[in-house]
């Protein structure tokens, strides 16, 4: 699975993009951001606050609940400032 | 008639609008969001999700040409380094009825403050900080909901 | 931090939008009318009161900063002869927040509409008209009516 | 009275601007319409439908039966077309 990260989840975790397997109990959006927790004091200290987290599944937006079926590229970020 | 455009060189607002106005529209909606430096802002960065972006914007501009009857649509956003006074963003719309052209360019705004995947990096002398989404801008988006 | 013009040459759209960004805005909202020329129109001319235009348009941008808090007010209007593509009206402004501009500069292209005293004369070929006032204007403009 | 005429009540009457003296039954600007209409036949085609005139007192808008008063100078034309 391709892992994108934006703003300040990409600074915490120190890299943009990486890939990654997540085990089998890894079902939904809510589920990879506490599996990718674990990974590393960087990923642990961007995935803290799950609430203050947003994502994409295959370039679309979708709430943290969403299964992952058959995703092949996740994005976790903060919220969107653009404009 | 949907021109959509991610660049971090800065936007040609004359030129935009030149092109909105060849539709032949009676009117021309515009908003241009530009970088403020008056609570000590000394630089913006600004990220995006390439291939995402692009996607979320034409899907803006669709939804809107769905919803209202437009001419043209443009939506511009910069991205990278800018500074004070620069152009972020650049909505305009062209419709035969004015109504139509302000709506869509209230809309496509307000939309794609909450819809479209951009984050802003301030740098306050030697601070950087990244912006805090707004609870008023998510409001602003749900306004245009159907019933 | 107003600026009212009716003159008889060519809107310079890109001068007028840059006066309204040097304002310091975060958002600058426009509008700006073209002459169409998709009914057969091949001439428009503009008549108006003058003297009394000029107070008029200033009595709008004045009623809209009451009512918004902005930077920047720019109505300009053309009078005289015209062709299709012809800019015959820009209304722009700048503020903080651009729910302000894009409000304020709807509400200034409706009332100016039944407002401000402007008679359009069409040319189709040998056949000249006036314009005939709109009842949609009308009711456009009332929409900002305060309670 | 510094009287002005727009538009096509202005073609109509065949000039801009005129000096008149209505008589002290004009009141209103309905009664200065209905006056003005027996002066030729031009004002007579211009202030033929008063229904379809605006007016103008020293340079803001009136209702038709709004009091000249001391009025100096009254604008009659149709509705408004700008913008």
């Amino acid at each position: 699975m391709d892992l994108l990260y934006f703003a300040w989840v990409r600074e915490r975790i120190g890299t943009g993009a990486e890939q990654r397997d997540p085990p089998e109990a890894v079902r939904n959006v809510a589920d990879l951001i506490e599996w990718l927790a674990t990974l590393s004091p960087g990923h642990a200290e961007a995935m803290r606050e799950p609430e203050r987290l947003r994502a994409a599944i295959d370039q679309k937006f979708v709430p943290l609940d969403t299964l992952l079926g058959s995703a092949r590229e996740v994005a976790i970020f903060p919220p969107v400032t653009g404009g | 008639m949907i021109r959509v455009s991610i660049d971090d060189a800065p936007i040609e607002l004359a030129v935009e609008v030149a092109a909105l106005e060849e539709r032949g529209a009676g009117g021309v909606a515009t908003f241009t969001g530009v970088v403020r430096g008056d609570d000590g802002v000394t630089a913006l960065e600004l990220e995006h999700y390439p291939g995402m972006t692009e996607q979320a914007l034409i899907a803006l501009a669709e939804a809107a040409t769905v919803r209202w009857s437009l001419l043209g649509v443009t939506i511009v956003h910069r991205v990278g380094a800018m500074a004070p006074g620069d152009r972020i963003v650049f909505i305009g719309t062209a419709a035969e009825h004015r109504r139509e052209a302000l709506e869509a360019c209230a809309y496509l705004i307000d939309r794609l403050k909450t819809d479209a995947p951009f984050w802003k990096r301030e740098t306050r002398g030697d601070a950087a900080s990244w912006v805090e989404a707004r609870d008023s801008d998510a409001a602003s988006a749900e306004r245009w909901a159907r019933d």
